[in-house]
């Protein structure tokens, strides 16, 4: 086994909205090829997190580090460039799109032997291939979610951060993305960093969890077999 | 003003003094012309009344309805020319029949723009209000038999500005007419700054904030948001009928789109959403214009470096600094 | 002089003129607007500038083919001072904003121009070969406007080959609607804004020149064309391309024959032609548009 | 001494700002040569009034309030002037337009002078004459078009009456009016073509006028169709639009081709000071100007009503020749040339289009009577 | 028991697609009726439709037996047909007070006075404080509703709606990014109003649809494929096939 590094480093970051200070000292790593979890109730600074490791809300203390280069202060282009995807929980399908431009927005080539491409995302998600022409917009929820989860694969990147992909997906697609997301990224070797509510899912996907408390303090870490274990952890430490 | 932080039942401590300061202003206001016999400036501070007034009611439309209009300058024209033609042509005496005749005439005029206004919105509109400007500028100025075209409304009588029995002066006294428009644009003031904490100025600012939703909760959207634009239409009839009484003239370049401009910037520089700062930014404009344009006769230059200027350094307008902003308009 | 079908030729090739020059400039206001959201009220001055820049180049001794290429470039490079100076900075402020500060860069530009080139209208000299007129069906065209019209098209058809061909056009209509996912796809939209910016004032010079020897060269001549052109994209649906193109024909249509056939009301007809299309279509004629 | 203080109000930016610039070299120029008045040096003050009435009334307060001006001169449009003329009574000093050539004028307040460029019945009779005066124009039928405002209106107006009057045809009763910010004339040289009118007859801001003419030469009826203007065209315009711009023909109220002493040495005072080609509208405000000075030395003070006085009947003798302004009417009574553009002789200003006088009329040939 | 709202042959065309497919549907006065269906089903449509965000392209809709098929919206919720929105609407502005504040006034009236102050609307304030204790916002009341974490602002989201008293109300995913934790909270909330009145709701989360319905509707392509008690759709064959999957 290769030796693991970790690839996402966050050291004590502070990001504020305007005045309010919404994480609050927050250190957290991912090593590579490692998926792992952020759990915590509304509000606590999940999404923000995410966004502040993708450079949308850049902190002013701390410091984060993606494969060793410093990014605190990077802007979400470069670090996108350093092979960060994210998949925000809103989709974010660009309207008037179709969804093969949506998906050539983002492409890049790969370096693998296997990279992913147009062809291989639609063979992975049939749903889309039947609608390549379709406006992005249109589609239902959950393919809107494959699309958003197809162009952070196409960009073949090393890291891949989703924000809530099970959310108002129903239960038969919430199946279908965590086979994906288990079957293709976590054994294609890409690195994951998730944010979920549905806890069933996050523990089949990641093998760590963090869990959040108020202004992103992190409260406990745990390994998908100590949650499994003792399900009273979760409650313990995120209900009030 | 600030809505947001209203809780029943707890006085906004600020008040009084608010008032205090405005009642001062008001009442220096007053006697400025007692004090110095400078006509200029006394024409000077009547101008800035009048477009003072005629910036809030932008103020109240931009800030309450989220309707950017560039041609809210038109209304002030029609308002006079509808108050001159009643002084010319029908009775040279009724200063209020006149008035009547010209606020009431704008907000039918408005009526048309309005309904235009609550099917767009937003950009669309504002740019649209450029055209429409120069549609009104444009028959204004073709309608010669009415409005005497270009060389603009003549032959302006000056009534005598009388209430109960009881008379002020003349129109075409420079001091009766200052003080007119003093009292009249402190009521106007008073009554707006009322309505907009009023029920229903509450309805506009909920459109303003998500009219999706407004509409969800119950509200006649469209019927609110004409209302709206009716009522800022009707203060700016206001001012022009107050333009008119001072000026002694109308001509269709006060009509134009590009004035029209100025008058958003009268609204911006005082601050947006907040009423006397209209005013202020009205004084403020009206002066550097004035002033810049006598020093040089590139004067557009520098009113552009000044309008430049402070859109990126005082982004809240001269009385709203530190003031949280109002949105224009929700994306 | 001249049958009936003559009148129509005539009339036809006005309209065309007038609509293809409404329509790169509407074209340049609608880029900017489409990729940074920002209404450029200095658009028609640089629209002017353009056509100035222009005719000191061609008074100085070049082609005018050759001040074709030129003067949109020194417009593009007084764009680009204007983005990272002024332009850069508003960008997180609402709309009203951008539109006040651009307005004042009218104020500015035009001022500018009179300093520079005083108040005289100023010709543009066309090379000899354009000079003269072009007898068609019975009538003698100018044969320079016929140059101008394949001027426009060419200039049109490389813009949309541009847009539509090159990853650019994707990256256009992406960044107007979510800019935020855009540099998360590790585009600088920095850049984008820049490039839309410049881009823009590119198009708005090159109407300039183009214009230039149809008209007459002097201040005021931006003024009028950004209203023109305000009405192009409204009607057209802001943001849209397609759009653009239909109501500049419409309205460039509209103008020259209420100009031909009544003359006096003809402004009038185009604003109410317009408050009618908006009123029952709101989004413009393909009900493209954007609200905003 | 103190100085007397004259407002000057001219258009320094908008569509005429050329123009206005052109009648404030004139003031200066005439000022600078006057130098004192009742022992006291002159001091200008210049106002832009942006051709706007509103900004003009506003500016004339200024001047008049705050910087104690005794006298308004200048003005360049009608609208402009009426405004002024409007607030008069409340201003209190003398207004002398030099650029005004509405019919509104003449007697219109004790105050209110026009002194300078032709008025639009005086520039009506000049055309008609020359017009019947030359065979070639004689019995071509007149297209009339006019630029939209009032000045437009009154002399695409009085010359057709005029010219009905006198046997010339002309094609459209209703004259086409052009908006003032028409560029793109293209439609109406279309209309023009479609009628069939050989001439046309043009009331359109001075400046404006090169423009035309380049684009009907752009369509090819320079020399088929022969434009008649109603003012003198703008001289750098003209030299700006070439050959395009040979063969207008006009009356106005002076050209740098009229030959006396006065006007000769003029010119050559006026292109060293400004190095600019001397045109109608600097010595139309020059001699208004020159006027006004007159008449405050002839008053022996500064108040109104005496200045007033003493311009009702005043005369000078300057480029034009003598002219005076009427007692009667407080307008003036001027002498003017009629002028077609041609290639120009060798002269000092490098001037390569000049208006070429054919023939000069005296006050007295083109009215009113008195 | 007549129905309080029920749709006839209900249809909605976008382009080629029939988004809701003559629909059926009819709730009574009280209870908790959730529709159901995979993603693209057509469940917000309906909803749209129904409370006239959007017009019917066919089909007719009837509440307390008059028709009120392409009423305007305002309309509508004056009726008492009131919805809370699957992506959060409210005024992000305004302080959580405001916002219920104004929905209280517009369902209440008195929005056309322009020249008292707003608190002159004694009821309307009473109702509202009264509605901020019943939901637990008490304390967020001043706070502009923008700076809420996304879970309140959802609690905002429903209190809105049923600050216009409605007598149906629709919440589209109200749950729908929510912790567990508050999903409980939320999931408690509904039923105790469907006690009152008529609530229809869609959602994802079977735990808490299987737990609260009173009836289900399940929609596939537009169409309703299967009504029923919780326990009748959770052992419909063709349901587990379109929506719930294998189960675990
Ligand atoms: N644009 C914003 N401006 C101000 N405050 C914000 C903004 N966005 C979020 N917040 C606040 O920041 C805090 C953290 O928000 P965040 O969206 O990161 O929470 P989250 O853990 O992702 O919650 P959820 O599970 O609801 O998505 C919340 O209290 C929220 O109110
Ligand atoms: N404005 C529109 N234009 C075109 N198609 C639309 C539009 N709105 C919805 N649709 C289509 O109608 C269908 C039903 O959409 P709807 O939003 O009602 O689904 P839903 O059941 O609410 O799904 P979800 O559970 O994902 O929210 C989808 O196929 C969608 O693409
Ligand atoms: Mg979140
Ligand atoms: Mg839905």
């Amino acid at each position: 086994m290769e030796k693991r590094n970790k690839i996402l480093n966050i050291e004590g970051i502070q990001t504020y909205y305007g005045v309010s200070h919404v994480i609050q000292g927050l250190s957290m790593y991912v090593e590579n090829q490692e998926a792992v979890s952020i759990l915590g109730r509304n509000g606590v600074g999940k999404t923000t997190t995410l966004r502040t490791i993708m450079g949308l809300t850049p902190p002013r203390g701390g410091s984060i580090h993606i494969n060793g280069v410093d990014t605190t202060k990077a802007p979400p282009h470069k670090i996108s460039k350093l092979g960060v995807a994210y998949v925000p929980a809103e989709r974010h399908i660009f309207p008037g799109l179709s969804v093969e431009e949506n998906l050539m927005m983002a492409a890049r080539p790969g370096k693998g032997k296997d990279p992913w491409t147009l062809e291989k995302v639609c063979d992975h998600f049939p749903v889309l291939a039947d609608r390549t022409k379709q406006d992005g917009s249109t589609l239902s929820g959950g393919e809107q979610q494959m699309l958003a989860i197809g162009r952070a694969l196409i960009s073949n990147p090393e890291i891949i951060i989703m924000d809530e992909p099970s959310q108002g997906l129903s239960p038969l697609l919430v199946q279908m993305i965590t086979d994906v997301v288990l079957k293709f990224c976590i054994s294609s070797g890409i690195t994951m960093l998730i944010v979920e509510q549905n806890y069933r899912m996050a523990l089949k996907v990641a093998s760590r969890h963090y869990l959040m408390g108020t202004k992103g303090k992190i409260v406990k870490i745990a390994s998908t077999k100590e949650l499994m274990e003792d399900p009273e952890i979760i409650q313990s430490h995120l209900s009030v | 003003m600030n809505n947001t932080t209203t809780i029943p039942g707890i006085k906004k401590r600020f008040v009084p003094l608010k008032i205090f300061i405005v009642v001062l202003v008001f009442v220096g206001l007053g006697l400025f012309p007692f004090m110095s016999g400078n006509r200029f400036y006394i024409s000077m501070i009547n101008e800035m009344m009048i477009y003072g007034l005629l910036a809030m009611s932008l103020d109240v439309l931009l800030g309450y309805t989220g309707a950017l209009s560039f041609m809210h300058n038109a209304y002030l024209g029609i308002s006079a020319y509808v108050v001159g033609l009643f002084l010319i042509h029908i009775s040279p005496a009724s200063l209020w029949m006149a008035c009547f005749a010209g606020i009431i005439f704008t907000s039918i005029v408005a009526l048309p723009v309005g309904w235009v206004q609550v099917r767009t919105g937003g950009l669309a509109f504002a740019l649209l209000t450029l055209a429409f400007g120069m549609m009104f500028h444009t028959i204004v100025w073709k309608w010669y038999d009415v409005t005497g075209g270009d060389d603009g409304l003549m032959g302006m009588p000056n009534p005598d500005i009388t209430l109960f029995g009881w008379k002020l002066g003349s129109t075409g006294d420079p001091l009766a007419m200052y003080l007119f428009t003093l009292v009249i644009a402190a009521i106007c003031f008073f009554l707006t700054r009322r309505i907009i904490n009023s029920p229903f100025g509450a309805v506009l600012e909920a459109i303003r904030e998500n009219e999706d939703r407004a509409s969800f909760i119950g509200i006649n959207v469209r019927r609110y948001k004409l209302l709206g634009w009716m009522l800022a239409c009707l203060l700016a009839g206001i001012s022009g009928a107050l333009f008119i009484l001072y000026k002694g003239y109308i001509g269709p370049s006060t009509m134009s789109a590009f004035a029209g401009a100025g008058v958003l910037m009268m609204v911006l520089l005082g601050g947006l959403g907040s009423l006397w700062g209209a005013f202020v930014g009205a004084a403020i404009f009206i002066y550097i214009q004035d002033y810049i344009s006598t020093m040089t006769e590139h004067w557009e230059i520098f009113l552009g470096l000044v309008v430049i200027f402070l859109v990126l350094f005082l982004p809240t307008g001269f009385v709203g600094l530190g003031d949280h902003l109002k949105r224009f308009r929700k994306g | 002089m001249g049958g009936t079908i003559g009148i129509i030729v005539d009339i036809s090739l006005n309209s065309l003129v007038l609509s293809g020059v409404f329509l790169i400039v509407a074209i340049g206001l609608n880029i900017i607007y489409g990729l940074s959201r920002i209404m450029n009220m200095g658009h028609g001055a640089l629209y002017a500038v353009g056509a100035y820049t222009g005719y000191t180049l061609v008074a100085t001794g070049f082609n005018y083919f050759v001040a074709l290429v030129i003067a949109p470039i020194i417009v593009g490079g007084i764009g680009l001072l204007i983005e990272r100076t002024i332009i850069a900075p508003m960008r997180k402020r609402s709309m009203v904003y951008t539109l006040i500060l651009t307005y004042g860069l009218m104020f500015f530009l035009d001022g500018m121009i009179k300093y520079v080139w005083g108040n005289k209208p100023c010709f543009i000299d066309l090379p000899a070969f354009m000079q003269g007129t072009l007898s068609i069906l019975g009538t003698q065209y100018p044969i320079f406007r016929l140059v101008t019209l394949f001027l426009i098209a060419g200039i049109m058809g490389g813009l949309m080959l541009f847009l539509n061909k090159t990853k650019v056009g994707l990256i256009l209509r992406a960044s107007s609607t979510i800019p935020e996912m855009v540099s998360c796809l590790g585009i600088n939209m920095s850049y984008v804004h820049m490039g839309a910016f410049v881009l823009g004032c590119i198009m708005a010079a090159m109407a300039g020149i183009i214009a230039g020897p149809l008209t007459t060269i002097d201040p005021l001549m931006g003024s009028e064309m950004l209203i023109s052109s305000f009405v192009v994209i409204v009607i057209g649906g802001l943001g849209s391309l397609r759009g653009a193109v239909l109501a500049a024909l419409l309205i460039g249509f509209v103008q020259t024959l209420a100009e031909f056939f009544i003359t006096d009301l003809a402004m009038v007809i185009v604003y109410v032609l317009m408050a009618v299309i908006l009123a029952f279509m709101p989004r413009g004629i393909l009900g493209e548009g954007k609200f905003e | 001494a103190k100085p007397v203080k004259i407002g000057v109000l001219v258009p320094l930016t908008g569509i005429v700002a050329q123009g206005g610039l052109e009648m404030k070299y004139g003031i200066e120029m005439a000022a600078e040569e006057k130098g004192t008045v009742l022992g006291r040096p002159i001091e200008l003050i210049v106002e832009d009034t942006r051709v706007k009435p509103p900004v003009a009334v506003t500016k004339a307060e200024k001047l008049v309030y705050k910087d104690d001006c005794k006298a308004l001169i200048g003005v360049f449009s009608s609208g402009v002037g009426l405004a002024l003329s409007k607030n008069i009574d409340k201003l209190n000093v003398p207004f002398v337009s030099t650029h005004v050539m509405t019919t509104k004028f003449y007697g219109l307040h004790p105050l209110v002078f026009r002194s300078g460029q032709l008025a639009n019945d005086q520039t009506a009779v000049g055309n008609v004459k020359g017009i019947l005066a030359r065979p070639d124009l004689k019995d071509r039928t007149y297209y009339v078009i006019v630029h939209d405002y009032s000045w437009g209106h009154d002399a695409g107006e009085r010359f057709i009456a005029l010219a009905k009057e006198n046997g010339i045809k002309v094609y459209n009763d209703t004259y086409d009016k052009a908006p003032i910010k028409t560029k793109d004339w293209s439609s109406y040289i279309s209309k023009i073509k479609a009628s069939g009118a050989d001439g046309v007859y043009m009331a359109f801001i001075t400046n404006v006028i090169p423009a035309f003419a380049k684009q009907t030469s752009d369509f090819g009826l320079q020399g088929k169709v022969k434009l008649v203007s109603a003012a003198a065209p703008g001289p750098l315009e003209l030299e700006a639009g070439g050959e395009a711009c040979h063969g207008i023909f006009g009356a106005s109220d002076w050209a740098w081709d009229v030959d006396n002493a006065n006007s000769n040495d003029w010119e050559m005072r006026f292109w060293k000071k400004f190095n600019t080609i001397p045109s109608d509208a600097a010595v139309h405000s020059y001699v208004g100007a020159m006027n006004l000075f007159n008449a405050i030395e002839k008053a022996g003070s500064t108040d109104a009503k005496a200045i007033a006085d003493a311009l009702r009947g005043i005369s000078f003798d300057g480029p034009y020749g003598n002219v005076r302004i009427s007692a009667k009417d407080n307008c003036m009574r001027n002498s003017a040339v009629l002028t077609e553009t041609m290639a120009a002789p060798e002269n000092p200003f490098g001037a390569k289009v000049y208006m070429k006088v054919l023939k000069t009329f005296t006050a007295d040939e083109l009215g009113p009577p008195e | 028991m007549a129905e309080l709202l029920y749709t006839e042959n209900l249809c909605r065309r976008f382009g080629g697609v029939m988004a809701t497919n003559k629909v059926c549907f009819s709730v009574n006065d009280h209870g908790l009726t959730s529709i159901i269906g995979p993603n693209g089903a057509g469940k917000t449509t309906f909803i749209n439709i129904v409370t006239g965000k959007i017009p019917a392209s066919s089909g007719k809709i009837f509440f307390k037996g008059n028709d009120i098929t392409n009423k305007p919206t305002h309309d509508l919720v004056k009726m008492g047909i009131c919805r809370t929105f699957q992506i959060n609407s409210i005024f992000e502005d305004l302080s959580v007070f405001e916002n219920l504040r104004i929905a209280k006034q517009a369902k209440n009236g008195g929005s056309l006075r322009i020249f008292s102050s707003k608190q002159s609307l004694r009821t309307v304030t009473e109702e509202t404080w009264e509605l901020l204790e019943h939901l637990g916002l008490k304390d967020l009341a001043i706070r502009p509703a923008k700076n809420l974490a996304y879970g309140d602002q959802r609690v905002l989201e429903v209190a809105i709606a049923m600050a216009g008293n409605p007598k149906i109300l629709f919440l589209d995913e109200p749950t729908a990014g929510m912790s567990p934790t508050e999903t409980k909270h939320i999931s408690k909330l509904i039923k105790e109003l469907s006690k009152k009145i008529c609530v229809v709701l869609v959602e994802h989360d079977m735990d808490m649809i299987m737990s609260i319905s009173d009836k289900i509707t399940v929609l596939q392509y537009g169409s309703t494929i299967a009504e029923g008690t919780p326990e009748e759709i959770r052992n419909n064959q063709q349901v587990r096939e379109a929506y719930l999957g294998k189960e675990e």
